[in-house]
């Protein structure tokens, strides 16, 4: 064969500089799996989490080395992945919500053997151990623990059984997807990232070990919906393909400011994308899944999926609309507006009948994808900013609040239910004010991220013309108050069923995960300014 | 004085968070004396920066201080005092410590709602989100940067929240969300409006900012239309806060179910953050659509000041009536503010502090009453004057000053704020002249029903539902008084005594204000009219009322 | 037209039967038909002839010369036999069944290129049916669609035993199927081409059966199980289920199966010819006559080749048991995937470094191979059959709570004897205890 | 150009495939005729070596064992793999070292993944 | 053969596949509506790939049924999980879904 054929790395733009934050989590992933298939079961869980981990704050470290170089933006892997400020931006975001997300799923301190399937084995023994010590007279320590009936939540009888360690390269897989996700240069590269992401979801969701069949009918329904929702975007990406001849964004959005082509492709194709992309944001009307995923998943997946996901799919969206479809911004956005409207209306109208507690912060990350929504139809550095901001801030005290929720049990799980909450200020301080602060976040009240950061994408809404969505935002964000209130208003005045659920004291683990969220939510609400700067660093590169 | 202002910030912020290290650690009592420490020693600090403050001074404010908060959004953390914040600091630094006085140190101290563990809940909790009110209510007089101005504006709303719903009556939890979720939605109303003055001066000045001279700059260069919407989203949240009429169901469900002390500083200050605003904010910041949208607040002052009145003389509660007098109060406050004179201005300002002052001293007295017989029904008392002579003057003398009799502090505002508004507002002021007769029926005839008369009521001298805490009262003068009907039918024994002498020593300074302030009210007009004079150039109306009082 | 390429290139052949005309490609579909059903005729005649031999019997012998005429007999008798239908059948299916298993077999068949360009009625051509750029995707895709027609028979028969057995065929076909396709690879990787023509003259110089010998042991194993012949028809075992998926079927349906069981065995043998034995070329001391590799003379050599392997089938079958489900499972899943997969690794590293960097002589890269091979082998056997018992799921604790459950038949794992003994002591306190444990494990499941 | 003959080059499968599917199709059609019909209820059942056969529930709803499941679900991870092996070791001279290298990262973690499987005892036919 | 044809084809196949996924409650059967929608989604991949005349749409197909395939074994293997928690591998009782 003639030589001139020959491919090498530079000529497909391998620049391993700025793709080593997604090669340590592909070899970090891959040597995950290869741990799962040499350790012997019992020594997986440290080994995994300790990789996993470190895996994670390496490429975060990679991705804070690169933002401060001042390395200039580049595309790479012929055109695939666009390695540009806000990408960086997303991706340390992600590693960063990925760390109290990997803790949390870790943890065994709350339920013997952690949230996932553990080993029924394992789990024979470790009951019988603590049968035969129950025998031996110590009955009265598990007593104090509360309602906690048996050896579900006390670890005393014995090393805990394992959990099944699959989750760790399941997570780190679903984050190279995430990485992957926004920082795609083409809508090929999306789609495949976005079933990277995806596939490993559908299965954590599944892997509950309490109240399985609803966890797996969870997974089934996430992955039927999830699979019907990416039908949708590669056949919206193949419309694309036809309209501009390719699928790089940058090839679109110039076919589009070209010569008269047909808009029904155009814009037919970007309704399908849309419809996907939506649907791993959970906006508007195409959440249906959010509500029974968010509660069936095992918790800590639900933080990792509510957090994480939510950044990669708004990171995406951000790039589709800025990128390919900027120029052509002016006749789409109308509908969005719509979609944005709803997804506001729909999920603080919805959020406000549910009586779970799961189930409501999945109605009101419906409410808050809207809110991002605004700040990303405002196609202005400003509402770039924003958004990204909104994604960080949102992430940290979303996972605060579902491992705060994963914490109030009752002898057969999470008491997800609301009355569950009562009373919880009395006997839990700490807990209860910690929810409450992150409530109030999410309520948008001032001094915590979640205002700043609403703060951020209104402004930016405002400066671009949305007014109306502002004002529907607003009007939203004080109705959806009232159901947080409610939570709050529970756990302050209420008095705590006697036989109510128990507040498990959280182990090291799900401690330091939980204090990171609040902490960053605090921090983001007090002092934004790093943040905002680093949102507001640059903008995506075609 | 820049850092004494920053000091007066920051004091009570950090003695309420040593109170709730203290009440963490089951140290009620220390926490208690520790909070009323603070509060005198706010109290004299606010002394010293009111002797330092300069009415001739060529700035609009006084001792400023910035600092940078988020750049990006061009905020900074700006504090400074005009002649009105100063005023309703001070107002605030008088009424806390009294506040906690009442309840931490009086024997009628009120019975908070259980704890968990069965016992009422301790005072120091209480003392400790006071003092954080306290601090946040400081600040937010004294920001001159609008967003901070909102963060304050909706962060006081937390430990207000929680006062009410912690400490409060039977209905605190349903009054707490109410009054939280109504001052959000008007809050949320007002993010929009901060957000559109950012956008606004972002792209008129060339730089978004927040800084409240900056955006004032902005006012002359904004077209009117912008104005209205502008104004309507601040209005919203102050009609809200306010209460104007439509908007104040919130406030007697508030100030019914919160404690007396929280009930004291939510209408005597809290809700003085409405009107301040449009003081501060709606009119210099938006002086065209102030001056087209005056009439809508003029009707729905002087609807607020009718309707407060009639539904005031039909309450039967008489924390919902002291409510229901304070709307009828603020509807003056607001028609003196967009009658545009600058005695009006001035003398709503001046209503601001001496209505903060009497509906303390009601309150308070309302409490006192309230905590013997165990009951705020009206129909629950009758001849309390015959076995609690003190406590009935004290009431009478409170109720004189709502009503605005010559003599007491509310006489000179009220006054000032008609006598400013009738050259330019002739209706409405004579409307709202109606008013002060209704004032005059509603408080003597709550006064007649309760105080006078023979001993009756249930809560006076039947089982009533105060029993308990009557015997905890058991002993104070004039308690075993025995009226004998001359039939001689019966014996009707009164159930409870008349003030201890630390009521009366809580009671005390708020008594000296109100004759001092009704006498010589000089110095506070001095601290207040350049504010004022200010905001009268701000606005760009020209005073209909001449130097020497007399209508141009 | 496009002009022909020279004679030797690669798409030479393809482009020499573009030009067929219609009735030429007819000719030669019918007559590769033709050719198909006869020798499933005489395979069917061989076999038994060459088992009978093997185990000390005549075999067939009354029906024509040498029995030959056994075969048609026996299809002519089952073709009046009774057609029975079961009542739970899916009338359609069961219909379409036999018909989906039958085509690929013989379409497959259509690109084994059965010698070189000849003169047909004065038109040159190639003795193929159709030369196509993906010509051996063809056979790999004929034979994937033929186990359709397997699962559906079994499937459609409404009965356990064909169900079963389609489902054993399926798995079968799609676990060998795997080490076929990669040991083709090998043979593409070489050839540089997908055309079967291209790959037999890409063989001038050497069989492939030498270069990659590898790929020829895992193609020619791979292939058996691809048949369901023995040692490998465990979809038809007799002893298990009866007949396996044809079980319902009678008559000419089942004599469709049974021509498509065959059919595919021919073809497959004309594909391991055509991969690895040079096609139509003659072998090695015959090529030296020159001549040999033209005209029609080829297809001898093609067919004879062919034999082999088809002699091999029938001797397999008469000497090898029938393996166990599972040792055949392994067999595909744990030795001929990972072997094939290594060595193509191999070949494909060898192939690029000697592109890089200069010229590894054969021989260099025959032992490089086989000792990759040997390693993995050694690493793979090397490795537990199974991790430990830890990971099995079987004993999973039924499902907790207040979420309605499906009775599970589960039993509660015996208690400890210590506790036991200690519930029989104690009268009142421990049996509290026991309730307690007793509610632990229905909630830790 | 191999490929300039276009779908013409296919004419020649479905001629066969014509002749194939005719002849099947006759068969399958003419078999009940050309046989004779004797009717008998036990032929018509399903045939479970002589006994009574037990009730099926519905035609084709036997249960299908969870391990054929796994080994679909394996076969398709690998098939797939061929379908990117195919046009890789075509191009092989072409792609050079890059190429390998891009192919080797492909291969190994699917190589990782089935010793995954394979100590999982996934591989197992149980 | 016009490549709009083609085009149509791939349209109604995606409509019969949406349609099916909204209408069935099987989730197996919901799961093949959609593969037979990705599978359309590559009918016109490879049409707009002829038409655009560059090879992209192939490529872009291959990755289709890459993700597909993968989509299988994912969907396959939760639906068993399911199947082994009810104790049972029958397809029939694949009928959990409400949504």
């Amino acid at each position: 064969m003639p030589a001139q054929g020959q491919i090498t790395a530079a000529a497909l733009g391998v620049d391993y500089a700025a793709l080593s934050p997604l090669l340590i989590l592909f070899v970090g992933a891959i040597v995950s799996v290869l741990v799962e298939t040499v350790l012997p079961h019992h020594r997986r869980r440290p080994v995994q989490l300790v990789l996993t981990l470190a895996v994670v704050v390496l490429a975060l470290v990679a991705v804070i080395l690169r933002a401060t170089s001042g390395a200039t933006d580049v595309v790479v892997l012929a055109g695939a992945l666009s390695v540009d400020a806000p990408s960086l931006f997303l991706w340390g975001t992600l590693l960063a919500l990925a760390i109290p997300s990997v803790l949390l799923l870790a943890d065994r301190s709350i339920e013997a053997g952690g949230v996932f399937l553990p080993d029924p084995e394992a789990l024979a023994a470790a009951r019988d151990r603590v049968g035969a010590l129950a025998t031996g007279g110590s009955d009265a320590g598990r007593g104090a623990t509360g309602g906690s009936r048996g050896g579900s939540s006390s670890g005393e009888g014995g090393p805990a059984p394992e959990m099944h360690t699959e989750v760790f390269p399941f997570v780190l897989f679903a984050l190279l997807g995430m990485l992957a996700f926004c920082a795609s240069n083409d809508l090929i590269t999306m789609f495949v990232a976005l079933e990277v992401l995806s596939l490993p979801l559908y299965l954590l969701c599944g892997l509950a070990r309490r109240r399985r069949l609803l966890s797996q009918e969870a997974a089934v329904k996430y992955f039927l919906l999830g699979a019907f929702a990416s039908a949708f975007f590669i056949y919206g990406v193949a419309l694309l393909y036809g309209y501009a001849g390719s699928v790089r964004l940058s090839d679109i959005a110039a076919a589009a400011a070209g010569p008269l082509r047909s808009d029904t492709l155009l814009f037919g194709g970007l309704a399908l994308i849309v419809v996907g992309l939506m649907f791993k944001g959970s906006v508007g009307p195409f959440h249906t899944w959010t509500p029974d995923v968010y509660q069936g998943a095992p918790t800590p997946v639900t933080a990792f999926m509510a957090a994480c996901t939510k950044v990669a799919a708004f990171g995406a969206i951000l790039r589709v609309f800025t990128v390919a479809f900027g120029t052509t911004a002016l006749e789409w956005r109308g509908v969005l507006w719509a979609v944005a409207i709803a997804s506001m209306v729909i999920g603080t109208v919805l959020g406000l009948t549910q009586t779970d507690l799961k189930r409501m912060v999945a109605y009101s990350s419906v409410a808050h994808a809207g809110f991002l929504l605004i700040g990303c139809l405002a196609i202005t550095p400003a509402g770039l900013s924003g958004t990204l901001f909104y994604l960080l801030a949102y992430g940290f005290t979303t996972i605060a609040i579902l491992g705060l929720v994963s914490l109030v049990r009752s002898g057969d799980g999470e008491a997800g239910h609301l009355s569950g909450f009562a009373g919880l200020g009395q006997r839990s301080p700490v807990v209860a004010g910690s929810l409450s602060f992150c409530l109030l976040a999410l309520a948008g009240v001032p001094l915590t991220s979640g205002f700043t950061a609403k703060f951020a994408v209104f402004s930016a809404g405002l400066a671009d013309g949305l007014a109306p969505l502002v004002i529907v935002g607003l009007v939203c964000s004080a109705i959806a108050a009232f159901f947080y209130l409610r939570v709050i208003v529970l756990m302050y005045f209420s008095d705590p069923a006697p036989d109510g659920p128990t507040v498990s004291l959280p182990g090291p683990l799900t401690t330091v995960a939980i204090t990171l969220g609040v902490a960053v939510t605090l921090l983001l609400g007090v002092l934004p300014t790093a943040a905002l700067e680093w949102a507001g660093a640059g903008n995506f590169l075609g | 004085m820049s850092a004494l202002v920053i000091v007066l910030v920051l004091l009570p912020l950090v003695g309420a968070v040593v109170c709730g290290v203290l009440v963490k650690g089951g140290r009620d009592a220390a926490a208690k004396s520790l909070g009323f420490g603070v509060s005198l020693v706010e109290l004299v600090a606010v002394a010293v920066v009111w002797g330092l403050f300069d009415p001739a001074a060529p700035t609009r404010f006084q001792g400023e201080s910035s600092v940078e908060w988020i750049p990006a959004f061009g905020v900074s953390f700006s504090l400074g005092l005009d002649g009105i914040a100063l005023a309703m600091v001070a107002l605030l630094a008088v009424l806390v410590p009294t506040v906690i006085a009442y309840t931490s140190f009086t024997q009628a101290a009120e019975r908070f709602p259980d704890g968990p563990d069965g016992e009422p809940r301790g005072a120091g909790g209480f003392v400790a989100l006071m003092l954080s009110l306290q601090g946040v209510l400081v600040a937010l007089f004294a920001a001159t940067d609008v967003f901070v101005f909102y963060v304050m504006f909706e962060v006081m709303l937390v430990p207000m929240y929680f006062i009410i719903g912690r400490f409060g009556g039977a209905r605190r939890q349903y009054a707490a969300v109410k009054f939280f979720l109504y001052s959000f939605l008007g809050g949320l109303i007002m993010l929009g409006s901060v957000i559109g003055i950012y956008v606004a001066s972002g792209t008129r000045l060339g730089q978004a900012t927040f800084d409240w001279a900056e955006l004032q700059r902005l006012a002359a260069q904004l077209p009117e239309s912008t104005q209205i919407f502008l104004f309507l989203g601040f209005f919203a949240a102050f009609a809200i806060k306010a209460p104007l009429v439509p908007l104040h169901t919130w406030l007697p469900d508030a100030g019914a179910q919160a404690p007396i002390g929280g009930g004291v500083i939510l209408v005597g200050v809290l809700d003085k953050v409405g009107v301040f605003g449009f003081l501060r904010y709606c009119l210099p910041l938006f002086p065209l659509a102030s001056q087209t949208l005056a009439p809508l607040v003029l009707v729905l002052s002087v609807i607020g000041v009718l309707y407060g009145a009639l539904l005031a003389a039909m309450q039967t509660d008489m924390k919902r009536f002291v409510s229901y007098t304070s709307i009828a109060h603020f509807g003056f406050i607001g028609l003196g503010i967009f009658a545009f004179s600058q005695q009006a201005i001035a003398g709503s300002a001046l209503y601001m502090v001496n209505h903060g002052i009497s509906t303390a001293m009601l309150f308070l007295v309302v409490g006192m009453l309230a905590s013997r017989g165990g009951s705020t029904r009206i129909a629950d008392y009758g001849g309390v004057g015959r076995i609690a002579p003190v406590l009935a003057g004290l009431f009478l003398l409170a109720g004189l000053t709502t009503l605005s009799l010559p003599g007491t502090n509310s006489f000179v505002s009220e006054f000032l704020v008609l006598l400013g508004s009738w050259p330019r507002q002739p209706v409405y002021t004579v409307i709202a002249t109606v008013g002060i007769i209704f004032a005059a029926l509603y408080v003597l005839w709550v006064y007649q029903r309760t105080m006078t008369g023979p001993l009756r009521g249930e809560a006076v001298v039947g089982g009533g539902p105060g029993a308990a805490s009557a015997r905890a009262l058991a002993g104070g003068p004039g308690f075993s008084e025995t009226l004998d009907p001359p039939d001689g039918t019966s014996t009707t024994k009164a159930r409870f005594g008349d003030l201890s002498g630390r009521e009366i020593g809580v009671l005390a300074p708020l008594v000296l204000l109100v004759f001092l302030l009704g006498f010589f009210p000089q110095p506070l007009l001095d601290v207040i009219n350049p504010a004022v004079a200010a905001t009268m150039s701000e606005v760009g109306v020209a005073d209909p009322v001449g130097p020497n009082g007399v209508a141009r | 037209m496009n002009p022909l390429p020279p004679p030797g290139t690669p798409g030479y052949t393809q482009a020499l039967i573009a030009d067929d005309p219609l009735w030429l490609t007819i000719i030669k579909v019918v007559a590769v038909f033709a050719l198909l059903i006869f020798m499933t005729l005489f395979m069917i005649w061989l076999e038994r002839k060459v088992v009978g031999r093997m185990q000390q019997r005549p075999g067939p012998n009354w029906n024509g010369p040498f029995g030959l005429l056994q075969s048609l007999a026996d299809g002519l008798k089952l073709a009046f036999k009774e057609d029975i239908r079961p009542v739970l059948a899916d009338k359609v299916v069961f219909f379409i069944a036999p018909v989906l298993s039958t085509i690929p077999a013989f379409v497959a068949f259509a690109v084994i290129p059965l010698g070189p360009e000849v003169s047909i009625f004065g038109y040159r051509t190639a003795l193929q049916v159709a030369d196509l750029p993906v010509g051996i995707l063809v056979v790999l895709a004929c034979s994937s669609i033929g186990v359709y027609g397997i699962v559906l028979a079994g499937w459609a028969s409404g009965s356990p035993y064909p169900l079963l057995g389609s489902l054993r065929s399926a798995a079968q076909v799609i676990s060998y199927e795997l080490a076929l396709g990669i040991s083709i690879i090998g043979v593409v990787l070489y050839a540089g081409s997908l055309s079967t023509a291209d790959i037999v003259s890409a063989q001038q110089n050497g069989w492939y059966i030498w270069l990659l010998p590898v790929s020829f042991i895992v193609f020619a194993v791979s292939m058996v199980g691809e048949t369901n012949r023995a040692p490998f028809d465990l979809p038809e075992a007799e002893s298990e289920l009866v007949g396996g998926f044809h079980t319902e079927y009678s008559s000419l349906k089942f004599a469709l199966f049974f021509l498509a069981e065959y059919v595919n065995m021919v073809t497959l043998s004309a594909v391991a010819t055509t991969l690895f034995l040079g096609g139509w070329m003659a072998p090695w001391p015959l090529s030296l006559i020159p001549g040999v590799n033209e005209g029609w003379l080829p297809v001898v050599w093609f067919i004879s080749k062919m034999f082999v392997f088809l002699f091999v089938y029938i001797w397999l079958r008469g000497t090898l048991p029938r393996q166990r489900y599972d040792q055949f499972m392994r067999l595909g899943w744990k030795v001929l995937i990972p072997v094939s997969l290594v060595w193509l690794i191999a070949i494909a590293v060898l192939r690029v470094l000697r592109n890089q960097f200069g010229t590894i002589s054969a021989p260099v890269v025959l032992m490089i191979g086989a000792a990759v091979l040997v390693v993995a082998i050694v690493v793979a056997l090397m490795l537990p059959d199974r991790a430990s018992d830890e990971d099995e799921d079987a004993a999973e604790p039924p499902v907790v709570g207040n979420y309605p459950v499906p009775p599970l038949d589960l039993t509660v794992p015996a208690s400890p004897p210590r506790r036991r003994r200690a519930v029989s002591s104690g009268p009142a306190g421990p049996s509290k205890e026991t309730a307690a444990v007793g509610t632990g494990q229905k909630e830790d499941a | 150009m191999p490929g300039s003959t276009g779908l013409t080059a296919y004419i020649p499968l479905i001629v066969m495939f014509v002749l194939a599917a005719g002849f099947a199709v006759f068969s399958v059609t003419s078999a009940p005729f050309i046989g004779p019909r004797r009717y008998n209820r036990a032929k018509l059942d399903s045939y479970e070596c002589g006994i009574e056969p037990s009730p099926q529930p519905v035609v084709g709803g036997g249960r299908v064992p969870v391990a054929y499941y796994l080994t679909a679900m394996m076969f398709i991870l690998f098939d797939v793999e061929l379908v990117f092996l195919y046009p890789y070791v075509l191009n092989i001279d072409a792609l050079g070292l890059f190429g390998l290298a891009a192919v080797l990262v492909f291969l190994v973690p699917i190589l990782i993944a089935y010793a995954y499987e394979w100590r999982r005892g996934g591989l197992d036919w149980s | 053969m016009s490549p709009t044809n083609y085009l149509l084809l791939s349209a109604l196949l995606f409509a019969i596949g949406t349609v099916g996924v909204l209408v069935r409650r099987n989730a197996i059967v919901v799961f093949m509506c959609v593969e037979l929608m990705l599978n359309a989604t590559n009918l016109s991949l490879v049409t707009f790939s002829r038409i655009n005349g560059n090879l992209d749409g192939q490529v872009m197909a291959l990755f289709v049924i890459v993700v597909a395939a993968a989509e299988v074994v994912v969907g396959l293997s939760i639906i068993m999980a399911i199947f082994r928690t009810r104790r049972t591998a029958s397809v029939d009782d694949a009928n959990l879904l409400k949504y």
